[in-house]
């Protein structure tokens, strides 16, 4: 259920930020960003869409974190640890 | 004439019925094919052969509704004229003559009608056919959507090919002439509807010089032609896969698909697979002249994209796996009804 | 960062299962729910069954909204289309799936003024622009598509729209993972939690899977090596004797969920007290329904709905399998007279469904592999 | 491409441009010719003829749209065969295969579907020629009316004939092969509207039979050929006068014209010269000839109610008169617009 | 006895053409009006001019009820098919007819619900079809065709139609034979009175003509032995120096016409003070509208009518081709501007006009006979 | 204008005689025959029809009488009175 996607917003459409233009992968649409209203949106910031409301953003710190620790997997002794440290706190 | 054995049991006609996947390939198999049934009867393929004092004849029509009527790349008049010439091109004709017959809504402007004739003189300009003859219809307002068109074509089959999915062969390539889902993709958008902008254009084009380049450099190899147009490529090779008692292997990574098709595809919720090209097709060679017929494409104007995106193995017969780097694989079947985007 | 492709590097992916594969006790079969169901289509879509031990089975959740629907409210909600003046519409998640007397495709082909919007905003703008119709909207869908359905109908309060109404189905699935967890038949290690609808509500609603039930659940993506990861984290859950809530999509999922979004919906929704959920029942306290102030934009109360209760054909067991207790090939329709050309169920429709997905991703190809006759 | 004149002013499509009267005339004229210009074009001619390796193939397509579907002895699927292999007997082809893509309309009832394909299938049976391909769309429901059938022909044109309005001379009779204005009046009271009854019923029938015969017999006389669909033999008949630079003469007491036809068209204050056949045909024969002609077709199943009708003069150009009995004589043009009734 | 080709008899169209031949004056000039458009489309249709001497003149009268309609009463007619609700229905003659934005086939293919109808009781039935629609009957025609619309009023009213209306109308002709006899062009010799009219107001109505303005009238058929005997006996009155009102056309027309058509006439409709024709301009007392007491079947009343007023081009001369003072070819327009293809005035549109009978029965063989550029 | 046909009734359709079946050369309408109440209408009897409407009856004896005269027309000297005699009185 409930198809999300990421998207980077483009541009931010209108004086109360009710609506901002993202792109994925050269695609445009305009959407709602109100759901992110506490965070606030910028151009830049990537965000997951559904239904054309923006969701949520997208951290790109975490991704990257993510990443790095997959890719440590195969150092194992030094993986187990981290992966371990992963665990929700 | 005995008495046919109709097996169609959808009680009231669909869009799927015209999308050209499965519900296309029910009502064709399970009415026309039987009612109409004679030797030489198309059936699914593109284009019917037929034999006239030693020369082999080829003859397809379709008929165009797309809608919007105009739309980034192209037209539905622009795509009346290459959709006909491409359908005799993958039997391995050469177009010879097309006819075009118009159903006009009575209110249509008559600008609209004089750019879409324009669209179609320059396509078959562009195509090198003549069209000789035609036919003009009007219904009444709200009958018809603008107009609808619909072309004949006939081909003269090039003495060298004998293409055939009976030809296809386990080990056989899969090759496809450039990237794919572009016409699909913008027609969609262009429809309005999903408010979506992305700065696509349909590949509607005549693909009969890249044949031609394939038929001059390994006619003897090539065994199978088609052109994903409605249900796409994978709809395209699991019809080769069942006609052919074959499977077929596709490479997700050597697919070629532009990013803003994949983007839409993404939001939408839809495969690339099922997104119906204009201007591209499916080739089986053997083999041992993958490489030449590949090269013989890339070197034709309009061919540089071309890629091998598959292979024909024995089994498992009658589908079409798409493997990916990683390793994975999964099935791709025909297109089911018309393809809907998945949101929710 | 693209947030795609990067998650389906292949080294990656294939380090990760290989990491899987080391951990797993060869001697125990491990049971795992995707609940959701854009898990479902993504474990199918890149083929990460083969990626898995066979030990590890994958068992698909009620995920899916239009799959839990049943056939009795898509009835009811098909029956606003025979208004003329409605122009009725949804999700192309909805068009396929089969009313009583058909698919809103289906109607729609009859002559029913049925329109697919890719938002609850496009049904807005719809009635904005036809003054003279009335334009409802067939909300499906869990905690995630619920704001945008609360916020359109905030919208159309400003805005003073009239002619614009919502036939409200949006599900909650919380209290549908507890059902499961009652249910007797209940064989589950653990659960791979909705990662999307993780990003309204939040990872505490699931506290108490782990608390009351003893079963691990890891929030998950839904990349391959997002779905790979969650695995491996419940197997070093299930290894290590723990049983916790995990974030594993945290690039996308807050702790806390979005309270801006759950404020709209406290605007808009309350809980039903019961609803029915295909397969599952009655389920307390498991759906919204508008609040009393937004009865004009309540589709129920402006028109009259016939709330017919239709039950799914008797050799259906769309239930069983939406509850993972049965496989979708174990249902006697399947592959036979439930097909995705013809569906009986929702679950063949849809391509989270789990029948829909089993069939084109597993089905076809044993089918091949067993002969043509398959 | 050198920019084409398009002489074409009208602002609207109407009924009209597609009633086979002057309007038609005007568009076909005055956009599709212009702009779709070549060699072979066929123009208003029923099928356009293409040299090949030494043959003279016919190429020809229409698109069908009549409502009712079905109507007192035929239907739209009976109409599309018959009318297609018309068009290429009316340049002396004997058909060789038929192409034929749908139309359909979302919602349509597969009943009817399977009713007008088995009627096209029977018609093809009849004409002896084979249905080898075709295309299906589905439109969205209320973007057609039920189904709409475009048929195209592939005929080899007999190399005995050579038929031209310009080998069309003075002193040349004019044959028809049977009462005129079945098919239109029948489809007009068919429609209800009117409330008129009568037991008629439409003329369509395959003509090649006929036709064969007339070149078998006389082939060297035979000038030119027309079906008078649309706009009726006075259309027909208008046009070989403009195209061939004659005068053509009919007789009144000659032309044959069933009681019910003239009934309906006093009724509603219509010429049976404007009215569709579908079923018959005017041939124009060397004078010397006229009579074996007659005989030819009169002995042919189906021919027996051919007669004379007129005769070529070599003035007033460009003119159809119909003389009376009485020594009155009116000139007949081409249909204005659609046939519509006079009533007040 | 069909009563139709007994009157089209070869023998007897000779003997009476004969008999013509040998009557007339060869130094004399005759200018016979026949009023009536189906007079005018006999003439052309059997070719009579070619059975008359040359100095027998026949002049075309306004006899035609959609040539005499003004364009401005056109344009209010169509006006009403703007309005949604409202499916206009007209005869077929109508349906070509030049309005300033088209006609009403025009309109039609730009999406109007105009239809056409055989009789005034088929628009009633369409309302009775179509109770949420305005059926609007666009009534035209002459004293032969009014009663059917009073009858249907009538029959409306007896059954209780809301939903259906008249746009009337209905014009008469005697006023506007008074018109032309008043008008100083005035330089014709006798007139061939309407057949069908007369069927209605019988034979007494003329009488004026011949006692007030010495000018012979023959009520005449339509058949060519009709049209040739009434001829015949117009040249007999001439010869003999009479002007009496002759009923040539005894098998149809009774002297008193008919009395419950006058009746149902006198029923429904009341004269207008003054009513604009085309050419002739106003004419007090010409046409007919509804009484008060059908108010609710008056279209004219229930719905806003423009009423605007459009002048006819400039250099048509329609009116003076009504008023038989130009001959069709005589106006600067014919042929050229103005065809049976682009007409311009309704006299080329109607096959019982003036213009386009002359335009194809005439014209176009002059045009062949003078060379392939006419 | 008024274009009218003559036609032959072939059946009366109700109880009050509003509506009858005519035929013009095989070819059959309802209409209505209101218009001669007075007359009455039978099958056989033949009538103008306009806008679906019977106008008038033909009678058959007067256009016997026309076809007559007309016959005569040649036969001179009988003619001339005969014509003259045709005038309305
Ligand atoms: S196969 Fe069909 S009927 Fe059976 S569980 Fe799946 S969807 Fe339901
Ligand atoms: S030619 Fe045209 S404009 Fe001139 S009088 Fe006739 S109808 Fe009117
Ligand atoms: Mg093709
Ligand atoms: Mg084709
Ligand atoms: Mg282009
Ligand atoms: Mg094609
Ligand atoms: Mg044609
Ligand atoms: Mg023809
Ligand atoms: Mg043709
Ligand atoms: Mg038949
Ligand atoms: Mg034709
Ligand atoms: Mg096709």
């Amino acid at each position: 259920m409930c198809l999300a996607i990421p998207g980077r917003i483009v541009e931010l459409l209108d004086e109360n930020d009710h609506f901002a233009v993202v792109e994925v992968a050269g695609v445009r649409r305009k959407i709602n960003v109100d759901l992110l209203k506490q965070e606030g949106v910028r151009p830049g910031d990537w965000v997951l869409i559904h239904v054309g409301f923006a969701m949520s953003k997208v951290s790109e710190e975490q991704a990257q974190a993510q990443l790095r620790l997959l890719a440590m997997l195969d150092e194992e002794a030094q993986a187990v640890e981290e992966v371990q440290g992963y665990r929700f706190d | 004439m005995a008495e046919a054995t109709v097996r169609f049991r959808d009680t009231c006609i669909e869009l799927a019925h015209g999308a050209g996947g499965k519900a296309s390939r029910r009502l064709i198999e399970g009415l026309f094919l039987p009612l109409l049934r004679n030797p030489t009867l198309a059936g699914l393929a593109d284009a019917a052969v037929l034999e006239l004092e030693g020369l082999r004849l080829a003859l397809t029509a379709d008929s165009f509704v797309v809608k919007p009527i105009v739309f980034p790349g192209g037209s539905l008049g622009e795509l009346a004229i290459n959709g006909t010439v491409n359908d005799l091109a993958m039997v391995g004709a050469r177009p010879l003559a097309l006819l075009a017959t118009f159903i006009l809504e009575a209110g249509l402007d008559a600008g609209v009608l004089e750019t879409q004739v324009k669209a179609m003189a320059q396509a078959a300009e562009r195509a090198g056919v003549p069209v000789v003859g035609g036919d003009t219809k009007v219904v009444e307002h709200g009958k018809a959507d603008s107009l609808y068109v619909t072309t004949a074509g006939l081909g003269l089959v090039d003495p060298r090919v004998d293409l055939s999915p009976k030809a296809v062969r386990p080990g056989d390539q899969v090759l496809l002439s450039g990237p794919i889902g572009d016409h699909g993709v913008t027609v969609l958008l262009a429809r309005g509807e999903l408010d979506l902008e992305a700065s696509l254009r349909s590949d509607t084009r005549p693909v009969w010089f890249l044949v031609e380049a394939l038929i001059e450099k390994v006619a003897s190899g090539l065994r199978w032609m088609r052109d994903p147009t409605r249900g796409g490529v994978a709809t395209a090779l699991n019809e080769l896969a069942r006609d052919a008692g074959v499977g077929v292997v596709l490479f997700e990574e050597a697919l070629p698909v532009r990013e803003e098709v994949r983007g839409a595809c993404e939001i939408l919720g839809l495969d690339p697979l099922h997104i119906a090209c204009e201007g591209q097709f499916l080739a089986v060679v053997a083999k041992e002249q993958g490489e030449a017929a590949l090269e013989a494409l890339r070197r034709t104007p309009g061919g540089e994209e071309a890629c091998l995106v598959g292979e024909i193995r024995a089994e498992p017969v009658g589908t079409v796996q798409v493997l990916s780097r990683y390793g994975g694989s999964r099935v791709v079947d025909m297109l089911v009804g018309d393809p809907l985007p998945r949101i929710c | 960062m693209r947030y795609v492709d990067e998650f389906r590097d292949p080294v990656l992916i294939q380090k990760t299962a290989e990491e899987i594969r080391r951990l797993i006790d060869p001697n125990r079969h491990y049971r795992i729910m995707e609940v959701c169901g854009g898990h479902t289509f993504s474990i199918y879509r890149f083929g990460l069954q083969d990626l898995l031990p066979s030990n590890v089975e994958l068992v698909h959740g009620p995920g899916c909204p239009v799959c839990v629907l049943p056939m009795g409210r898509v009835d009811d909600g098909l029956s606003l289309s025979e208004n003329p003046r409605v122009i009725l519409t949804a999700f192309g998640d909805m068009m396929r799936v089969p009313g009583r007397r058909g698919s809103p495709l289906e109607l729609k082909a009859r002559g029913a003024d049925i329109r697919m919007v890719y938002s609850p905003l496009d049904a807005l703008k719809l009635a904005r622009e036809n003054p003279d119709r009335e334009v409802v909207f067939f909300a499906i869908g869990f905690e995630t598509t619920a704001p945008s359905t609360a916020l359109t109908l905030l919208r159309a309060r400003a805005l003073g729209v009239k002619n614009f109404s919502v036939f409200c189905n949006h599900v909650l699935i919380v209290p549908a993972i507890r059902a499961i967890l009652d249910s007797p038949d209940m064989r589950l290690d653990a659960f791979i939690g909705p990662g999307h609808v993780s990003t309204v509500i939040g990872c505490r609603p699931y506290e108490f899977i782990a608390r009351d039930y003893g079963k691990p659940v890891v929030i998950s993506g839904f990349e391959p090596l997002d779905l790979l990861q969650s695995i491996l984290m419940i197997l070093r859950q299930l290894r290590e004797g723990r049983a916790e809530v995990e974030n594993q999509y945290k690039r996308a999922v807050p702790w806390e969920g979005n309270l801006p979004a759950l404020r709209a919906m406290a605007e808009v929704f309350e809980l039903r007290p019961y609803f029915e959920w295909r397969g599952l029942g009655f389920i307390s306290q498991s759906a919204l329904r508008l609040r009393e102030e937004f009865a004009p934009w309540d589709a129920e109360v402006r028109f009259a709905v016939p709330g017919v209760r239709v039950t799914d054909p008797k050799a259906a067991q769309c239930g069983e399998v939406l509850k993972g207790v049965l496989k979708p090939p174990q249902c006697k329709l399947f592959g036979r007279e439930c097909t995705p050309e013809y569906p009986i169920g929702a679950l063949m429709v849809s391509s989270e469904g789990a029948c829909a997905a089993y069939y084109h991703h597993v089905y076809l190809r044993q089918a091949a592999e067993g002969g043509t006759n398959g």
